[in-house]
């Protein structure tokens, strides 16, 4: 892996001369109210690359929250067309843990049937990772954080103060800097180590991911799952915003003339009420408690059994995005280990 | 549906902004005119008609004289549709049912000349309590976007659903800053969606205009309320500002 | 011609709220005419008695969904009177800006969808999609702008959100204000087209006057909409506003849910035409113009006319918009910190919606619960100029037969525009 | 959205959510809601196994998971039953032959045929439950030297919910066949058979032998318990027990989460599943 050098306000220009292309979308985090989130760039100005965390994570380019899958004319089954949006987009400044969520998103949508409307526009992604350099309190990344993010990221960056360490990680990543002043690298590695880990997490993982699937069946009777369960809203915030929950709803809208009509798939989630309800009004979760130990279960047990690593990648959106508090792994985890 | 559904719309105790949000549908109107036939819409069209596909009835029962007329609606009325929180709670106009006395509230409009009888008036009853109804479309005022899409799906032949989860869910994909870490209490949790989160959204919390789902948490609203200092009595007085009791579905 | 006139329209279309007009003459002599108001009351007043300050607004903001923005507007100003809280100049604007965008709205609603059809002798605005493809078009589409106008502003088109005490909870994007600004200048220009339309069927009109009391707000700075002092044709001096019990003096009739209100004559009359009469003198040289050119010419006394005050108004919330937006976009756009106490008190608040004057009044306690609520409703305050002015029409109207007088009583009703839905409504508070 | 460029072309090759086109052949009532279709693929046979099921789309309205009643069959029709519950499957009862519906599938896992060869079959099915299993029954009845002994049990609410009334005759008939219905309830002199819950059945048929059976269930989602139940009690291994379930779907292709239990997708790892793989799933059964 080649490992290069920009200064900031070089990679300033650089960015800015990707956004003033027009063949592909330069994709980074702006400020929303006092948090963060991904937006295309209109101007380098406001790009921010010193955030702690987005609200929604960069899943929302690959699989939107409103995607038109089809096409068709009602009544006339033979008229059904796939459509996609292919737009070649460019994402700077993403997060080690996000790209490490989108490893698992591959996974999910190329194993098996491949999904080509999802896979394309991965394929079209260029996607500029970096080491966080703001401290988020609910975020645990570390103590679950395998190397997949660089099995992801085109390129990743690393703040040294004035200057990015850029390595570049794929040939697409190094056609994609062609153009931008980057240099020789002139930092040591125990410097770049060094960087890559000044954010420290004050939070961590109590149980070796390892041994969770294990630990999760061994406590599916658990007094958390119905404790927790009790306080949840069925308000789905954990879900949506969380990197690796990829559930969706399928729907059909027509035009108001009736002459045509799109299908639609929209994110839905496990924690809400309706998602496993049947054909004959049956709900195969019907209890709160119960679809709280599913979420918790797919991320500790049926993704890591799928995909061979673990479904969460430490973000800390769940836990700080519930109202209630209780959504976060660690929190529940060490609920679990303190009334064993 | 047969060929093009006989559609009208009527109004009771309301302010009949939800007939606003149709008119303001604007070229949009137009395409409702071609998909259905609009046969009585007091608000912009002068005509009646002895029955209907679909009936549209907004605003809150609050007279005999109007419970005579829903009766009479309904029917020669299909489909009865409940047009907005006034028709489906009872929404703003139930808030008289707060006080104890209807005598002290038309007293305290109509002064000593509360007994006239035309002013009479009796406690607000939302459509259903008056009448069977079919669909509900909730929203103080309803989102003419799902209005819309509740046409669409009728006269596809389809009975449309209302979203059962909470407004967080829409917040959530507005990427708005959860108004509970800003400190305010918002009701979106317990409050049915379909409105695009457009309070939270603007910066002010969810007053559940549209209701709440269908199996709210309420205990885990009142935790929070205890930790945040807020009193039961509060959240109840909040979510009772759209004719929602929070104990009563829909 | 039989002199034996029978008019009985059950609930008049294409006004907002229900009305009904009755008209029985037999062998010519005035028996029957009359104004009934038999909208269901509401009582606001006794609802928001027991509410929190900060609701009471989204609570009375429900009385009219077309004047939502007039009501939360005075609504906002009495209960920041009350406790007397000062606002920003920001807010000022911002607020100044949404009521412009109000008057746009329900102007181009009322005279574009429900009174168009009354000039062309239709039903509705629905057949004239047919037949008058364009008129429709550019109605719409001047509609759609002061819709999504609201929206920018205030957060919705009916109901706004973001006004609340003190403050709006957010602000209008500034790139959505300049392409706002943008579509506002274009916009004069499809006015202008559509007042040609106007004026080739003002002719339309009937020519009917009766001269009465005019009352509307006033200012020495501008047209007032948002600010100022109560005038009427008949007083010289403006008369401050907590004054206005004594001004609108409204009393209950057995016909009308609704109250009505008199003051220096037996009736008076609200809402463009009057605010037109009281104060044409500050529009702008555009509106002015555009006045002219559809006949109004300094007072006027048919009411009729109101519909044409309508149309000059839109061309001056347009310009005035455009200035507010101007400054706005000079400033720094900021969500205001919560910066006032809660305290005990009482205070009144008016403003001018498109039906015209408008007043609320509250009382709060240590709490800021409300005690007491007032709100005073311009359609209810024209109900009893209309029941004059079918007085004095019929009989000079009935040679026209009893198709053609009921016509055109429908279409003076209409052009009041009375939202009389509004009715609700008080007399006899005790305000301390 | 780009509408003429490569990869549009290559979604329209690739995508797995794009059906393709099959015309309603024929279409008959069978209870007051459920009703009997024939569909004709255009180009190819569907090429299922007994067990399987189909994701039909009506444009306008959406896509259900419906199974395909029939056993593989060379032609490209397939046959289905369809309950009328809700907006598709009520679309689905107002086509007409010649109508046009969307086709993705076959789906899902099958009736393990070949490996219950040389075996007793012993299918429980309830109400609608007799649909999917049907597949697996003619399949055997096909290739009935591969099999030995078949008992089919049938029960449904009342007699006017009974499905293939014409097919139970027939089944009836044949002495190779051990069929036995039964009825939830029924008015008086409607119905001189079986009255009671499914279960009653086993006491009906003397001799069942664990050892040598593979019982198959398919029915309502409270039947499961109570034949797993009976079964136990006649010995059944939980090896011997294969069962079809139903869940909510929305892709048919294990991505959209809907019918996942714990790293089990109904969709692909089932419907048809060994009761021993999913015993451990509490949400299964
Ligand atoms: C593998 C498999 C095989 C199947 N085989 C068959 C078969 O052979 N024949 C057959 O008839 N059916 C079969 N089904 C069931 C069939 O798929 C459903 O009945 C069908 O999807 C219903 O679709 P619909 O659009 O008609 O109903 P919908 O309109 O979606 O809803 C129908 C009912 O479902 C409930 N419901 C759905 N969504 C919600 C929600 N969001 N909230 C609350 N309630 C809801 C309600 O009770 C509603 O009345 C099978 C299902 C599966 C998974
Ligand atoms: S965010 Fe919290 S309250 Fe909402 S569904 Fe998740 S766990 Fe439940
Ligand atoms: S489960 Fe929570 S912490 Fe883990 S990836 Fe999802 S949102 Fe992040
Ligand atoms: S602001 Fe309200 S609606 Fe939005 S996520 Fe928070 S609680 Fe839910």
């Amino acid at each position: 892996m080649e490992v290069l050098k920009i200064s900031k306000d070089d990679f300033r220009s650089f960015v800015q001369k990707k956004i003033e292309n027009s063949d592909q979308r330069t994709i980074g985090v702006v400020k929303k109210g006092s948090h963060f989130a991904y937006a295309d760039l209109e101007s380098v100005e406001d790009m921010q690359m010193d955030y702690n965390v987005t609200m929604l994570p960069p899943k929302k380019y690959f699989q939107p929250p409103k995607e038109i899958l089809l096409k068709f004319k009602p009544k006339d089954a033979s008229s059904y067309v796939a459509v996609n949006q292919c737009d070649k987009i460019a994402l700077i400044g993403v997060h080690y843990y996000d790209l490490a969520s989108l490893f698992l998103m591959d996974k999910a949508f190329s194993d098996g049937e491949r999904d080509e409307h999802y896979m394309k526009k991965r394929e079209n992604s260029v996607m500029v990772g970096m080491y966080p350099t703001k401290y988020f309190k609910y975020r645990f990344a570390k103590s679950v954080l395998r190397d997949q993010a660089y099995k992801v990221a085109d390129i990743m960056l690393v703040d040294m103060g004035d200057d990015y360490v850029v390595e570049v990680v794929s040939e697409k990543g190094r056609e994609y800097i062609d153009g931008g002043n980057f240099v020789e690298n002139k930092y040591s590695l125990l410097e770049i180590d060094e960087a890559k880990n000044k954010i420290k997490d004050d939070q961590r993982i109590p149980v070796p991911i390892e041994l969770i699937p294990e630990y999760l069946v061994k406590n599916h009777g658990h007094k958390v799952w119905e404790d927790f369960g009790n306080k949840c809203f069925s308000c789905g915030s954990c879900v949506l915003v969380c990197p690796t929950c990829y559930c969706f709803d399928v729907s059909e809208e027509v035009e108001l003339s009736l002459q045509n009509g799109t299908r639609v798939r929209t994110w839905d989630g496990c924690m809400l009420e309706d998602f496993a309800v049947c054909g004959d009004g049956h709900n195969f979760r019907k209890e709160k408690g119960a679809r709280f130990r599913h979420r918790m279960f797919r991320k500790g047990k049926g993704l890591p059994e799928k995909f061979h690593s673990f479904g969460c990648v430490g973000c800390g959106r769940c836990a700080y995005s519930c109202a209630s508090d209780i959504a976060g792994p660690v929190k529940i985890l060490k609920y679990m280990e303190d009334n064993k | 549906m047969g060929a093009k559904p006989k559609v009208a719309f009527f109004d009771f105790a309301s302010c009949e902004g939800c007939q606003l949000q149709i008119a303001n549908l604007e070229e949009e109107v137009i395409g409702l005119a071609e998909l259905v036939d609009i046969v009585e819409f007091r608000e912009i069209l002068t005509g009646k008609a002895p029955e209907y596909d679909i009936a549209f009835i907004e605003g809150a029962i609050t007279r005999d004289v109007d419970e005579k007329k829903i009766k009479d609606i309904r029917s020669r009325s299909k489909v009865l549709v409940a047009l907005g929180q006034c028709a489906v709670s009872g929404g703003i106009p139930r808030l008289k049912n707060n006080n104890p006395s209807l005598d002290n509230v038309k007293k305290m409009v109509y002064g000593d000349k509360y007994n006239m009888p035309h002013l009479d008036t009796y406690p607000t009853k939302a459509v259903n309590e008056v009448v069977k109804v079919d669909l509900y479309l909730p929203g103080c005022p309803i989102n003419n976007k799902e209005f819309l899409r509740f046409v669409k799906e009728i006269s596809l032949g389809i009975m449309p659903k209302l979203p059962n989860y909470p407004v967080c869910v829409e917040c959530k994909l507005k990427e708005n800053e959860c108004l509970f870490d800003l400190g305010q209490i918002c009701l979106g949790p317990l409050a049915r969606a379909g409105c695009d989160a457009i309070c939270p959204s603007n910066g002010v919390p969810c007053e559940a205009c549209r209701g709440t789902v269908d199996n709210p948490n309420k205990n885990a609203m009142h935790e929070i309320l205890e930790k945040y200092n807020y009193t039961v009595e509060e959240i109840k007085r909040k979510i009772n500002i759209f004719g929602v009791d929070p104990e009563v579905k829909k | 011609m039989s002199e034996n006139i029978k008019v009985d329209v059950h609930h008049i279309t294409r006004v907002e709220g229900h009305g009904n007009i009755k008209v029985n003459l037999e062998e010519g002599k005035p028996d029957v005419v009359e104004w009934q108001v038999p909208e269901a009351p509401r009582f606001f007043e006794a609802m928001v008695v027991g509410r929190e300050y900060h609701e009471v607004a989204t609570i009375t903001s429900r009385i009219c969904g077309i004047c939502s923005v007039g009501h939360t507007l005075a609504s906002l100003k009495a209960t920041e009177n009350a406790m007397g809280i000062k606002i920003s100049e920001t807010t000022t604007v911002l607020r100044e800006l949404l009521k412009h965008g109000e008057t746009l709205q329900s102007h181009i609603l009322h005279v574009g969808y429900l009174v168009t059809p009354d000039l062309l002798r239709v039903g509705s605005v629905l057949p004239l999609i047919k037949t008058h493809t364009d008129v429709v078009l550019l109605v719409t589409k001047i509609h759609r702008l002061s819709n999504e106008f609201c929206d920018i502003v205030g957060g919705r088109t009916t109901h706004p959100i973001r006004a609340r005490v003190g403050k709006f909870s957010k602000m209008p994007d500034k790139k959505q204000l300049v392409s706002l600004k943008e579509r506002l200048v274009e916009s004069v220009s499809d006015l202008k087209a559509l007042a040609e339309v106007v004026k080739s069927l003002a002719g339309e009109l009937p020519d009917f006057t009766r001269e009465t009391e005019y009352l509307s707000l006033t200012n020495k700075n501008a047209y007032a909409f948002y600010e100022g002092d109560c005038i009427t044709t008949d007083i010289k001096a403006p008369l401050p506003i907590s004054g206005y019990k004594e001004i609108v003096n409204e009393f209950i009739v057995p016909q009308s849910t609704a109250k009505y209100g008199k003051f220096n004559r037996e009736s008076f009359m609200v809402g463009a035409l009057a605010r037109y009469n009281n104060n044409h003198t500050q529009l702008t040289d555009l509106s002015k113009s555009v006045a002219e050119m559809l006949g109004l010419n300094g007072v006027c006394y048919n009411p009729y006319m109101n519909n044409i005050a309508q149309v000059v108004e839109c061309v001056f919330a347009v310009e005035k918009s455009i200035e507010c937006i101007d400054w706005l976009l000079a400033k720094d756009l900021k969500v205001e910190d919560d910066f006032f106490e809660v305290k005990a008190g009482s205070g009144s608040g008016s403003v001018e919606v498109p039906r015209g004057i408008l007043f609320h009044e509250y009382e709060y306690d240590d709490n800021g619960l409300c005690v007491n609520a007032n709100c005073v409703i311009p359609t209810n305050l024209n109900h009893n100029n209309i029941q004059l002015d079918f007085e004095k029409m019929v009989p000079e109207m009935k040679h026209l037969g009893e198709k053609e007088l009921q016509f055109r009583m429908e279409m003076l009703v209409r052009a009041y525009d009375p939202c009389i839905s509004c009715s609700t409504h008080y007399l006899n508070i005790e305000f301390k | 959205m780009c509408e003429n460029c490569e990869c549009s072309k290559d979604i329209q090759k690739n995508s797995i959510y794009l059906p393709e086109v099959a015309i309603l052949k024929e279409k008959k009532k069978m209870t007051d809601v459920d009703s009997f279709f024939v569909f004709e693929l255009k180009d190819r046979s569907l090429g299922h196994l007994p067990g399987q099921f189909a994701e039909i789309s009506i444009p306008g309205i959406g896509e259900a998971p419906i199974s395909i009643s029939s056993p593989p069959s060379d032609d490209n029709t397939f046959e289905m039953v369809i309950r009328n519950i809700g907006s598709v499957t009520n679309a689905i009862h107002n086509l007409e032959p010649g109508d046009s519906v969307g086709i993705r599938g076959p789906f899902g896992t099958s009736f393990p045929m070949n490996n219950l060869k040389g075996e007793n079959l012993l299918f429980v099915t309830g109400g609608i439950g007799l649909v999917p299993a049907r597949s697996a029954i003619k399949y055997a009845l096909e290739h009935r030297e591969d099999y030995k002994e078949i008992t089919i049990m049938f029960g449904c609410k009342d007699p006017s919910q009974r499905l293939f009334t014409d097919e139970i005759e027939e089944w009836k008939k044949r002495d190779d066949v051990n069929f036995i219905e039964t009825v939830d309830t029924c008015n008086p002199g409607e119905w001189d058979g079986n009255v009671g819950v499914i279960t009653t059945l086993f006491s009906k048929v003397p001799n069942i032998d664990p050892k040598n059976t593979y019982a198959i269930i398919v029915g309502p989602p409270i039947m499961y318990k109570f034949v797993i139940m009976s079964l136990h009690d006649l010995d059944f291994s939980d090896k011997r027990i294969i069962v079809s379930l139903e869940r909510r779907m929305k892709c048919g292709v294990g991505k959209c989460g809907h019918c996942q239990m714990d790293n089990i997708y109904v969709c692909q790892d089932g419907a048809v599943f060994y009761y021993d793989d999913i015993k451990h799933l509490k949400e299964a059964i």
